[in-house]
Formats: C-alpha cells, sequence, structure tokens
C-alpha cells in the first residue's frame, strides 16, 4: 500500500518506560499494528526520563523516521520535544497520555483517566454503602496520571463524609511496594474496608498483603488498567474492579493515523478521547486483558 | 635555639611521652636514641607541629610557641623527614617536593618550569639522577626516600628533623647525605637525627638525648661515648651484641636448590631482571645475599616463592626433589616462608590483631569440623607469642598498635608456624632498635641449628657478616660472588656488588 | 596492661550496644507516635519485609568485607525470580526439537539459584581476571541482567505460580513467617562462615591487606570469585522471595535494591574500604531501615516528606554512630 | 634514566591515545552499519545529548579522585533544576507580609547554583566534619535532595519557562548548540583547574595519599568541601540545562545520572580509590557512553537487548583498556 517510492517507510515508537507491563503491550500493539501497513518500526524506550525522551526523538528525527507513535513521559516536559519533530515535518500521535499543547502533535488518542476515576469512584461509593474506611495507594507521585486518576476518584467519593480515608501513600506503581506499604498500612489500620489502587500493579500487591494477613475477603481492592491477571482476578471475585484502558485500541488508531498522514490525509481530530470502562464482576465476562472482547 | 620541657602526650590509653625535657644545639648533629616505641616520633611529631595537643611547652629562639599544624612549624623554619614516607605515588617528584607550597606565577597558575628547575638542582645535589617528572610510583623506596629528603631541604629551615632517613638507602646515598649534613651543620643549622644504626651515629652526631619508655633519660656529647655505654643507656641493661659470625658452618646436605633462575623485565621487552641465578642453601646454613639498591634481591626471593610465575624461569630443588612453584601456595606447600621486606605492605594485616595474623598462613590446623577453633588457635599465637617474646598486651591487640620490632616478629611468627625447610627473610631489621635486632639474629641463628636453609637479604654489611656463613653478592641482577664469611671483607663484597655498566 | 585491655573490651561491647540504642531509641519515637508499632504482628511483619534485603545485604557485607561491591544484586534478583517463575509456570519448549522439558518446584528454585550463583561467577571472573574494577564489572552486569530480565519475560510479568510456591514467602512455620526463617538461617550461615571457617577469616583478610594475603599463600582470586558468587546466590533467594510473596516475578524487580542493601551494609559499620565489619552489624542496619519505612508509613508521613526524613534519620544515625566510635 | 623516562613518557601517551582508539573503533563499527552516525547534524546531536553528563561527570571526577563519590548528583540536579524554574515563574510569594519577590532570568539562574553549591557544602560538611563515608552523606543527600525536589513542585512539573530560558538548551552559539558550549567551558575550566592551579594539585595529593597531604600543610577538609562544592554546583548547571532544553522542570528528573556519570569517570580511566585520573578521560568516557547510546537506537537494537549490549560493550571497553595499560 505504502509504495510511492522515496517516501520515508519507517515508524518510531517512543514509549515512556518499558519498566512497566501496560507500555510494553502499548508499545508491541503500535510496533505491530505499524508493522502490518508496511512500515519499518523501532521502539524506543525513556525510561521515564523527559531528558532521554529528547535524545530519542533528536534520533528519530536525525535517522529519518517519517512518524512518531508517542506515549510521552511528561504532559509538560514533553511538548518540546513533539515541537521539535513537528518542526522538523515529522508528525506526532500521542497515545494514552497527552502532552499539554493543543498545536503541537498532529492528534492524540487520549485514556480519559480522570473520568474513568469519576466512573469507578460512583461504583466504589456504592458498594460501599457510602461508608467505611478506606486507603489509596498513589502511583509515582512525580507523574500526571497519578494526579489525575486520584482526583478524579476523589471529586466524588470525597462528597461522602461516611467514607473515610484513613491513609494515602505512594507505591510507585510498583506491585511489591503496593504489598509492602499496604502491610504496613495494615498495622495501623487493620480494620478498613477498601483499598483504592492507582494501578492494577499496585491493586494485586495489595491483594497479596490482604491474602497474607487473611483479609482477602474483607477488604475490597479497586485497580486501575484492566490488566490480565485483574481481569482473572475479578472473575475470582478477587478484586472488586478496575477501569479499563484499551491501549490495543490507541495504539492501532496512532499507527492507522500515521499511516494515513504519510500517504496525504491532513485532517485528524487534534484530541481523540478513548473512554476508560468501569470493569466489575457483571460484566467482566465482556472483557479479555486491556481491551473488550469482541 | 629549641627547648623542650616537660612534654607530655596520651594517645587513648597510651602514654607515648612523660615529662620529656630536651635541648638541641644550633650547629650540632642532635641524635635522638631509643627503642622503638621508646616515642622518638611522637616527639619529632610535636616539635613540627603534627601534634596540637600535648602538655608542656616549647621554646624556639627564647620565644614560646605552639604549632597547630605541619604548616606553622613550616613557616617558622622547622623541616622534618618523616620516618614513614609522606609521598604521593601519582605524583611526580617534583610535584611531589613542591606540595603545599607550590610557585605560583603572576596568573595565579602554577609555575611547573620553575619548579621542575629547582627540583633538578636538588635531585643533582643529591645524587639522584632521574627525571624530576618521574611518577613517585616508578622510584625504588630507596629513591623514594631521597625524594622525601629533598622534600625537607627545599626550604632553607633553621631546624631539620631527620626520622630514620637512611632506613631504606644504601651507603652510597648515606654517604651523600651525610655530606649534606655538615653542609648545613656547617651553616648553623641545628640538625635532629633519629637512626637505629649505631654505626651512623657516631659518624654523625656531635650530641645524643636517649629516650626510653617516653621518658627522657640522659643528653651529652657524643665524644667519648662508646656504642655499648648508648646501648646500655637505651636498654637500661647490658646487652650482648652478635658482631661477627664466628665459626662457619660445615653443613652439606643442600635443602634448596635454584638453577638458572631467570626473571623478565615486567615492563621493558627483552630485559631482565634476574640473569640466570643458580646456588645452594644447605640444611642449617645461613645464606647472606648482598646487593645495592635495585639490584634484585628481593625479587629473587619473590620469585623464588611463586609471586612471578609468568615471567620468570628456571629449576627449583627443595631436598633435591624438583618442584613447580606457581603461586605462594605452592611455596609453602614446598616448604618455602618468605618474611617480605616490607611488613606493613606486605607482612601484615594491620588490622587484624595479633592472633589473627599468626594463624594466618595455617589456619587449617586450627580447625576443628571445619571450623575454626578459638582455644586451639589462641594456643598456636601463645606459643609463639612466648617463644619470641613478643611485647603485646594481648593476642587480641591489633597489629598496627605494635612496634616494629614486635610487628617484625609477629611475622615471624606466622611463618615459623608453617615448619618451612627454608626460610627466605628480605631486610628483616629493617627500622628495628638495636635490641630487637639482636633478638632477632638470635633467633635466626637458633632456627639454622634447629636444621633449617636460610636466606638473608640486606643491605647492611655488618648484618650480613654478622649472620651469614657464605655471602652471594648480586649486582643488576647478575650473581657477581660468592664468598664464605671467613674470606668475606667489606671491600671485596662491595667490589663486588658495584655494577660493572656505571 | 590486663586493666586497659578491660576498659577496651568493656568500650568495645558497648559501641555496638550504642549502636542498638540509636535503634531502641527510633522504635521508641515511633512508638510514642503509635501504639500499632509495638506489636508483635507488625515486629513480624517488619521482619517479613526486610527478609528481601538481608539476603541481598549479607551477601553485600562479604563483597564488601574484601573491599569490593556488588551493584547488580537489584537486577540478578530480578533475573532469578523471573527465571524461577517461568520454568514453573511454562517448563522450557524446543520447538526445534519437539521437546518440552518441565520443572518441579524444587527444580524450578535451584535453576533460579544457580543462575544467580552464574552471574555472580561472571562478576567475579571478570574482577580478577580482567581486573576490571568492580564497580564497573557489576554496574555492565546490572545493566545486562536487566536486560535479560527483559528477554526472558519479554516485559510482562510471570504470574499465578501456584499455592506451593506461594507459600515461601506468605507461609508461617512455627509461628514465625517463612522468608524470616530463610533470612534468618542465611543470617546464621553467614556468622558461622565470617567467624568460624577459614573462608570467612581469609575474606577480612584480603580486604584488611590484599597483598599481605596473597604472600601468606592465600589465593585470593579464588576467594574472590566465592564471594561474588555468593552474593549472586543470595540475591537469588531474595528473587524467589520476592516472586513468591508476591505470586508474580515482576520484569522490574529490585530495580535500586542494592542501594538499600549498601546502606544496610554501611550502616551496619561495616567500612567500604574493606577488612572490617560485621554480619550482624548489617541484620542491624537492614532493621533500622525496615524499622523506618515501616514507621514513616505507620505514622502516615505524607510521601512528599518522607524521603526528606528517611535520608535525613540515615544521614543521623551514623553520624550518632561516629560520634559514639570517636568518644572511645 | 633519561632514555628510561622518555620511553615511559611515550608508552604513556600511547595508552590514552588507545582509549582513543576504542572509542574510533566503536565509531567505526556503527558507522559501517549506519549511514546517519558519521554525520554533522547527529555528532552535534550527541555532544548537545552528552552535555548535561559532561558537566556531572566532572564534578564526579573532582571528587572521585580525592577518594570520594557523590551519590546525589541526579536529585540535586533535579532541584536545582526545579527551582530556577520555579523561582522564573512564579518567584516567591510571602502571603503573611504580602510580600512578592520576582525573579529574573539571571536570578533564577543564580539561585539555581546557588543551592546546588549549598547542598555541595553540606555533603562536605557532614563528610569532613563527622565522618560520614561519602557513599552514605551523599545517599542520604539523594533521598533528600528527591524529597525537597517533590515539596518544591507537589509533584507536578513546572513548564513554559520563556523563549530566553528556553533558549539555554536549545539556542546555537556560531553553529554550535549552547549546551555544547556550557559544557565545554565546565571541561576547559575543569582542566585548567586540575593541570594548572594548586586547588587542582591538592586534589590529586588528597587522593593519593591523604595523611600525607595534611602533614604537607594541606586543609584537607576545606579541598574536600570545595570539591562537593563543584560538584554540587556543576549538577546544578547540569539541571539548569535539562530544565531548559525541556521548558519544564520534571520533578523525577536525574534519576540514576549519578551511575551514568560514574561510568564515565572509570570508563575514562580515573581511579576510584582516588589519586588518579583526568578530566579529559572522563569527557571521553561520556562520549563512549554517549556515542553507544546513540548508536544503539541508529541501529535498531531492539530495546531489551540494548541494555545486554551496552553492558557488554561497557565492560569491553575496560577490559581493553586494562589489557593495553597491563601490555605497556
Ligand atoms: N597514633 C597513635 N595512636 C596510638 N598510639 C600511638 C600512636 N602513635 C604512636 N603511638 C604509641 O606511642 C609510643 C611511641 O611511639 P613512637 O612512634 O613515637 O616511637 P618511636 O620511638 O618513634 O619508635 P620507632 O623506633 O619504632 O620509630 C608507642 O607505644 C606507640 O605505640
Ligand atoms: N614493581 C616493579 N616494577 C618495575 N620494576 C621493578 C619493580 N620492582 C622492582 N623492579 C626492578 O627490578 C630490579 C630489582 O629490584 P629489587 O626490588 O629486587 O631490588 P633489591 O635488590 O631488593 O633492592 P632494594 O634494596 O631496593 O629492595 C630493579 O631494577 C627495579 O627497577
Ligand atoms: O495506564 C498506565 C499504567 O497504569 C501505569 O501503571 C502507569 O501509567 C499509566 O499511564
Ligand atoms: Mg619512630
Ligand atoms: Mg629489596
Amino acid at each position: 500500500n505504502n509504495s510511492s517510492a522515496g517516501k520515508p517507510k519507517k515508524m518510531a515508537v517512543i514509549v515512556s518506560t518499558l519498566n512497566n507491563p501496560w507500555f510494553v503491550f502499548l508499545a508491541e500493539k503500535a510496533s505491530a499494528k505499524a508493522k502490518e501497513l508496511g512500515y519499518e518500526t523501532k521502539i524506543f524506550d525513556s525510561q521515564n526520563n523527559t531528558a532521554l525522551e529528547t535524545d530519542h526523538f533528536e534520533n528519530a528525527i536525525a535517522s529519518g523516521y517519517g512518524a512518531i507513535l508517542f506515549n510521552p513521559t511528561d504532559a509538560e516536559g514533553s511538548v518540546v520535544n513533539v515541537q521539535k519533530a513537528k518542526a522538523a515535518g515529522v508528525p506526532v500521535f500521542c497515545m494514552d497520555r497527552e502532552v499539554n499543547s493543543t498545536e503541537a502533535a498532529t492528534s492524540q488518542i487520549l485514556s480519559d483517566s480522570y473520568s474513568g476515576c469519576v466512573a469507578l469512584g460512583k461504583y466504589f461509593v456504592e458498594t460501599m454503602n457510602k461508608k467505611g474506611k478506606y486507603v489509596e495507594l498513589l502511583g509515582l507521585v512525580g507523574d500526571n496520571n497519578t494526579w489525575n486518576r486520584s482526583k478524579g476518584f476523589h471529586s466524588v467519593v470525597d462528597n461522602y463524609p461516611g467514607l473515610v480515608m484513613v491513609a494515602q501513600q505512594s507505591a510507585d506503581f510498583d506491585r511489591n511496594k503496593g504489598m509492602e506499604v499496604l502491610e504496613s498500612i495494615l498495622q495501623a489500620h487493620p480494620d478498613i474496608d477498601a483499598v483504592f489502587c492507582g494501578n492494577d500493579a499496585m491493586a494485586m500487591g495489595a491483594y497479596q498483603a490482604l491474602l497474607a494477613a487473611g483479609k482477602a475477603d474483607k477488604v475490597k481492592v479497586f485497580g486501575f488498567d484492566g490488566a490480565p491477571e485483574v481481569v482473572e482476578s475479578i472473575k475470582a471475585g478477587k478484586i472488586v474492579a478496575t477501569a479499563m484502558q484499551f491501549p490495543e485500541v490507541m495504539a492501532n488508531t496512532a499507527a492507522i493515523d500515521a499511516d494515513e498522514y504519510l500517504k496525504g490525509s491532513r485532517d485528524f481530530p487534534k484530541k481523540m478521547p478513548v473512554a476508560v470502562e468501569l470493569v466489575n464482576k457483571e460484566d467482566v465476562n465482556d472483557y479479555v486483558a486491556y481491551g473488550k472482547k469482541n | 635555639m629549641l627547648t623542650v620541657e616537660n612534654i607530655t602526650k596520651k594517645f587513648s590509653g597510651v602514654t607515648a611521652l612523660e615529662n620529656v625535657c630536651m635541648n638541641l644545639h644550633p650547629g650540632n648533629v642532635n641524635a635522638i636514641l631509643g627503642e622503638n616505641g621508646a616515642g622518638k616520633s611522637t616527639l619529632m611529631k610535636i616539635l613540627s607541629g603534627v601534634y596540637a595537643d600535648y602538655e608542656g611547652s616549647i621554646f624556639y629562639k627564647g620565644e614560646r610557641v605552639a604549632f597547630s599544624n605541619p604548616k606553622e612549624a613550616q613557616e617558622r623554619g622547622i623541616a622534618i623527614i618523616h620516618q614513614e614516607l609522606n609521598l604521593i605515588p601519582h605524583l611526580t617528584i617534583a610535584e611531589n617536593i613542591f606540595l603545599g607550597r607550590e610557585i605560583i606565577n603572576r596568573w595565579g597558575f602554577l609555575n611547573k618550569t620553575e619548579m621542575r628547575r629547582q627540583t633538578e638542582t636538588l635531585l643533582n645535589k643529591l645524587k639522584l639522577y632521574v627525571d624530576a617528572d618521574t611518577l613517585v610510583a616508578d622510584l625504588k623506596v630507596g629513591q623514594q626516600q631521597v625524594v622525601e629528603i629533598a622534600k625537607a631541604l627545599l626550604v632553607k629551615s633553621e631546624v631539620i628533623i631527620m626520622d630514620e632517613p637512611t632506613s631504606a638507602i644504601s651507603e652510597k646515598e648515606v654517604d651523600v647525605l651525610f655530606d649534606i649534613i655538615r653542609e648545613l651543620k656547617a651553616e648553623g643549622k641545628t640538625i635532629v637525627y633519629i637512626s637505629h644504626k649505631l654505626d651512623e651515629l657516631f659518624k654523625i652526631a656531635d650530641r645524643f638525648v636517649v629516650l626510653r619508655d617516653g621518658r627522657s633519660i640522659e643528653a651529652g656529647e657524643m665524644k667519648g661515648m662508646s656504642q655499648d655505654a648508648l646501648i646500655r643507656k637505651m636498654v637500661g641493661r647490658e646487652l650482648k651484641l652478635i658482631r661477627q659470625k664466628e665459626e662457619q658452618r660445615k653443613q652439606t646436605t643442600p635443602i634448596l636448590t635454584a638453577e638458572n633462575v631467570s626473571l623478565k623485565h615486567a615492563e621493558r621487552k627483552g630485559e631482565n631482571v634476574l640473569n640466570n641465578i643458580s646456588f645452594t642453601v644447605a640444611k642449617g646454613e645461613i645464606l647472606g645475599v648482598f646487593g645495592l639498591m635495585g639490584a634484585g634481591r628481593t625479587e629473587l626471593l619473590e620469585t623464588l616463592f611463586g609471586l612471578h610465575p609468568k615471567r620468570s624461569s628456571g629449576n627449583v630443588y627443595i631436598e633435591g626433589k624438583g618442584v613447580q612453584i606457581a603461586s605462594p601456595s605452592d611455596a609453602i606447600k614446598a616448604g618455602l616462608a618468605l618474611v617480605p621486606e616490607d611488613r606493613k605492605k606486605d607482612g601484615l594485616v594491620l588490622g587484624m590483631d595479633v592472633r589473627k595474623n599468626i594463624s594466618l598462613t595455617t589456619l587449617q590446623q586450627v580447625e576443628n569440623a571445619g571450623l575454626l577453633n578459638q582455644s586451639k588457635e589462641a594456643a598456636l599465637a601463645e606459643k609463639y607469642i612466648r617463644e619470641l617474646q613478643i611485647k603485646t598486651s594481648s593476642d587480641k591487640q591489633a597489629a598496627k598498635n605494635l612496634s616494629g620490632g614486635n610487628q617484625q616478629k609477629i611475622v615471624l611468627a606466622k611463618w615459623l608456624a608453617t615448619r618451612p625447610k627454608v626460610l627466605l627473610l628480605d631486610e628483616p631489621t629493617r627500622g628495628i632498635d638495636i635490641n630487637a635486632k639482636n633478638e632477632i639474629y638470635k633467633f635466626i641463628l637458633s632456627l639454622a641449628d634447629a636444621g633449617l636453609g636460610i636466606v638473608v637479604v640486606s643491605s647492611e654489611l655488618p648484618e650480613i657478616l654478622a649472620v651469614s656463613d657464605r655471602i652471594l653478592v648480586l649486582a643488576e641482577g647478575v650473581l657477581t660472588a660468592e664468598i664464605p664469611v671467613r674470606q668475606a671483607t667489606e671491600d671485596s663484597i662491595l667490589k663486588a656488588a658495584i655494577p660493572k655498566t656505571i | 596492661m590486663e586493666k586497659q585491655s578491660a576498659v577496651k573490651k568493656y568500650s568495645r561491647s558497648l559501641i555496638k550496644f550504642q549502636s542498638l540504642i540509636a535503634l531502641f531509641l527510633l522504635c521508641l519515637a515511633i512508638s510514642l507516635l503509635s501504639d500499632k508499632f509495638l506489636t508483635a504482628t507488625n515486629a513480624w511483619n517488619v521482619m517479613r519485609q526486610i527478609s528481601v534485603n538481608v539476603c541481598i545485604s549479607v551477601g553485600m557485607t562479604l563483597v564488601v568485607l574484601t573491599a569490593g561491591i556488588d551493584l547488580s544484586v537489584g537486577s540478578v534478583l530480578a533475573l532469578c525470580g523471573a527465571v524461577t517463575a517461568g520454568l514453573l509456570k511454562n517448563g522450557i519448549e524446543l520447538p526445534a526439537n519437539n521437546l518440552f522439558i518441565g520443572f518441579t518446584l524444587l527444580g524450578a528454585i535451584v535453576a533460579g539459584l544457580l543462575i544467580g550463583a552464574l552471574l555472580g561467577v561472571f562478576n567475579g571472573w571478570t574482577i580478577t581476571k580482567f581486573k576490571v574494577p568492580p564497580f564497573v564489572a557489576t554496574l555492565a552486569m546490572l545493566t545486562i541482567a536487566r536486560g535479560l530480565t527483559m528477554l526472558w519475560t519479554g516485559g510482562y510479568p510471570i504470574s499465578s505460580l501456584g499455592e506451593n510456591f506461594a507459600s515461601i514467602g506468605t507461609g508461617w512455620l512455627l509461628g514465625i513467617p517463612v522468608p524470616v526463617w530463610l533470612s534468618g538461617i542465611v543470617v546464621v550461615i553467614a556468622v558461622v562462615l565470617t567467624k568460624k571457617t577459614r573462608l570467612g577469616r581469609y575474606i577480612y583478610a584480603i580486604g584488611g591487606n590484599e597483598s599481605a594475603a596473597k604472600l601468606s599463600g592465600i589465593n585470593v582470586n579464588k576467594i574472590k570469585i566465592a564471594v561474588y558468587t555468593i552474593a549472586g546466590t543470595l540475591a537469588a533467594v531474595g528473587g524467589i522471595i520476592v516472586t513468591s510473596r508476591l505470586d508474580s516475578a515482576q520484569p522490574n524487580a529490585g530495580v535500586t535494591y542494592e542501594l538499600d542493601a549498601i546502606a544496610a551494609v554501611v550502616i551496619g559499620g561495616t567500612s567500604l574500604s574493606g577488612g572490617r565489619g560485621s554480619i550482624l552489624g548489617t541484620v542491624l542496619g537492614a532493621v533500622i531501615i525496615g524499622v523506618l519505612n515501616n514507621g514513616l508509613v505507620l505514622l502516615n508521613v505524607s510521601p512528599f516528606w518522607q524521603q526528606v526524613v528517611k535520608g535525613a534519620v540515615i544521614l543521623l544515625a551514623v553520624i550518632i554512630d561516629k560520634a559514639n566510635a570517636k568518644s572511645e
């Protein structure tokens, strides 16, 4: 299909980190789709380091990549990188996370974390019957998503005085830290009723801590992502709910848009929100890991 | 010139100096005598501003002084050559000599040319013909000591303290140093000279001060003093010194035979440090090895001991059987033991206690069912502490806290524990007081009597003559002479030791 | 003489005691602020949480005693955990030969430990054979082992490893958590090794004065390789504990664990220049760090402040320790 | 004698030259595989990418030459970048006194540099005054400075800092990128400092033999404090460059930068035990790392393999270097 001679046939996938399976999945799907569309691809791992991301952009532009499928490390810090690509005539399609600039990226295909957590918060209130003690495990404190999710959740939950947050700690989006932090919190607050986690890795870690403490069936765990294990765990009744993101949808959309751009199309929505859907025991059978059954 | 009154200095628990009084005379060489640990260096460090916390007072040019750091003393004209080498290995000679008092040009940058020029002048004066840009690390210990001397001579000082400046240099350099000392004396400078080599003191010193156990015992003119009298003051009793080997043992059963031992140079291709050296040592025999600085004596012992397996060639036989020695542990198995030249660097684990240092070579012997047994280990250590009369508060004392002589005895002990057939001793009495030296000589002789073969490397002719049955002389890695002790004279030995190529 | 050495002995035991006092003060402070701190369950909780760091730091102590360092422990931990988990779950498939090898629980664990040992041997080999500084050799291994972990896992966690395997991390035995047993055994063996065996003595000797050790007939290279091998193996033990506790091998497990381990070693009084220190000191160091982490969470200190407080307390602990050592 | 020292000098310069040869070989290999590598734009590209690491590593070299280490540079970089960005954007508001202090570009930068210097002084102070081992003191600072960064930024990046500020990181001057100018100036000053000044001489002396340096009348503590201060200041310079390049101060900027810096220092031939090494060696080390990072990307090596290859090449580079040094 992309056969016009002299046109670049390479797409770069620049992803914030590969130290987290969610992004591995996103990057691999984007790369796979681009390959399917006939492009040579390469995955660049920014290691959560915006400066390294800058290097990747420079290297990618220098070595003739035609388009960049991009998962930014940071909404603010990544703006200059996108602008640099734009200046060099290389289109950038943001996936999952946004950059705070309406101009720079050709299109942004984004998870709506905030709204996802609003939905999750509503379900939380409902399952808790508007009262009880809970713990919040935050992601990396230097990460935008951490706060978007937390704010979305609290925008709902804080309206119910019966719901008391007894501890709020960071576990860096990490399963092990999630477990260890909750283990310690359980010492101080053995009587909690729920844990809200900023991602599924921490949710699984929290679950392990509860399991070891013999409280797995008394404390409700909420996650965010739709990771494979959490989907299974919701089926098994271990985890109450998560907010499903659609990384594959985002990745595919970005790759297809980029392909069309290179073929001449210029008409893309500046922002294309991809809804984050609540997944609980009732509807979990409609979902698979990181997506909907089709 | 410099008067010291009632100086007391304590280190956590140890009293190093107690009410020491002393008067140093200008235009004189003032010798400070005393056994290891008597407090000589401590006193010098106080005079030169290294230790600022002490009791008592110092008067300098009639004025009471209290230096709070070495720089202050230096600026007032007191220079010191420390007993320990205080050089920075990876700086050049010039950089070391000017350390802390660099010459700065008008832009505030280092004036390297001028410093190099002055260094060259100094080195020439000291007859050390080495490029001023040579790294100190590339110098032999003896040469480093000369640099240390140069450092003290750089700035014109009123008082020059020399704490064992000749412990690592050979007689030729000593002569050069003495010439310089005489010059300084003639200029009216005050020289303080510390050495365990009594014959040196008789050559150069005008006055003496004796310290014993941290107390000042006596002071006076050197003129009219006898060696025995000085020793009596130092030790506090009579000492029967071993002076010259009386008879040569007739031993014939060879215990160690070296055949065509050669060693390639570590850096320069095609050059050898040792060339086809062959000799034997008999059971009960003491073989002295003499040579000038850099003659290759240390390298010979190291090669025999398996420290340079890749560069060496030749055959070694122990009791007639050929042995392959490619590592120290091979050497130990074959029955060799090496007491190295530098006990602090290669002999001891200074931070470990006496007991653990002694047992380090023979841990298998103190094991029970694969685990180290405290009481066996303690017994081993006690045995040697007793036999060698090692002076230590307990076997749990750290090796670094012992005096030089006692440290050397620990090294001897750990090697005797391996029950060696042949003992290789490299400068076994360097920096050791006369009393301890004597004890070590006695001990070496008794070991030979017990049937060990012994090789002693030494730079001191009297020492070589005192203990050896036979003497080998090395010059530039070549065996130049082999002389039975009764035919040996200082002349014949020195003649063989001087390299032909110069 | 007698009296002096008695004083020294007394003051020496006092020093160790005072390091304990620092810990005691820390515990006191926390327990005054939270009544949940000084409870039996929380004690076990802290012990279980530090078990992994204890395993790694014990290995690190041995390495540091020889005047080396091992930066690769965190990555090696991740790789070994992932290998064990992968083998347990999927075995080895060689489609080319139409071959499938399944692994028993024990088989998978042994394989994981072997990998750890092997990487340790490799560290020791580059350090002794090519004289690569330990810092660089193990820094390279840090990167390599992390890359291998990514390759082995494809970047995805390997989870649901079965009840038996999970019981290593979560089980209790005679009222004590299994990871605490494991780290306890590691500590006991290491104490015996350092105090009662030749190997231990040689480790101290090498760190104290390498060339004297060599001249005493000690095969320095062999001992160094042994030490890095032990460190690698203990990292693997840590990897297996972490994996089992989480019921999942995380590709990014163990990131920056080397820093925690070195911190425990140094807080415990072992000198980074080698030759001086003890296993029990390191355990004390690990406990101090563990109590600190636990206490900060129990007190619900804000995540922003936690790091500042943690750094300050560690600094303070070492300063207090040094001050005591001086006043000796 | 004359001859011998000439031979030595020659062989020494050969060694340096061969380190360059290693780099040359690396460049050759990459350029054979990718035609994008040996282009002027890519060269500037690499130079600009390494400029931050060069700044930090130069400071690290000075520290390591004194036989110390500074693990805090990454966090200090983040804090200083954040402080500069924050002051530039928001100034200081003291609502209590109804006071607002605005900052000019220069003012904000100076403030950032001052913070870096101050944290360096603190490092030096704990190390010299309380004899805290540099590893622990700067590890504590790593944590503390990161915590302070989080507190200052509230965990959010500070962005849109204006064109003038951005030009520091992105501008060109006389055909050379500004960050390259900055790091170049840092290198030149550091070379002069180490080779031509007393301070430099004393730094080598302290690392070579601290007690000898002390006996020569050198104020060791003062020099050490100076060195950590310089390291902190250069970390701040790095922080300002990073922040400007991104037009945003990231709370998690600089994580693990200390390892990159130490790697550059050691690959560049500076001994971690102090006293030996050079600034230019470090620059060479940084270039090798930079070229490697750039090359691996240009060659389309998969990210997982990249880590393995990177570790292996670093190991190899050091081994080759060691082998040459031996055959000297
Ligand atoms: N830094 C120190 N800490 C503790 N004790 C010390 C210290 N320096 C010296 N001593 C002790 O003080 C005493 C005097 O030591 P000093 O070095 O002055 O002896 P010395 O006469 O120079 O001996 P030598 O002839 O061996 O050089 C010894 O008992 C020694 O162990
Ligand atoms: N580490 C080394 N590196 C290079 N050359 C060395 C080294 N050690 C010794 N040499 C060289 O080997 C030769 C013999 O040195 P060796 O130390 O054996 O002499 P020595 O007779 O024991 O003298 P000394 O009295 O100085 O101990 C010298 O020419 C010296 O330059
Ligand atoms: O959705 C992803 C994952 O949840 C990850 O764990 C953190 O960052 C988010 O963007
Ligand atoms: Mg002395
Ligand atoms: Mg010698």
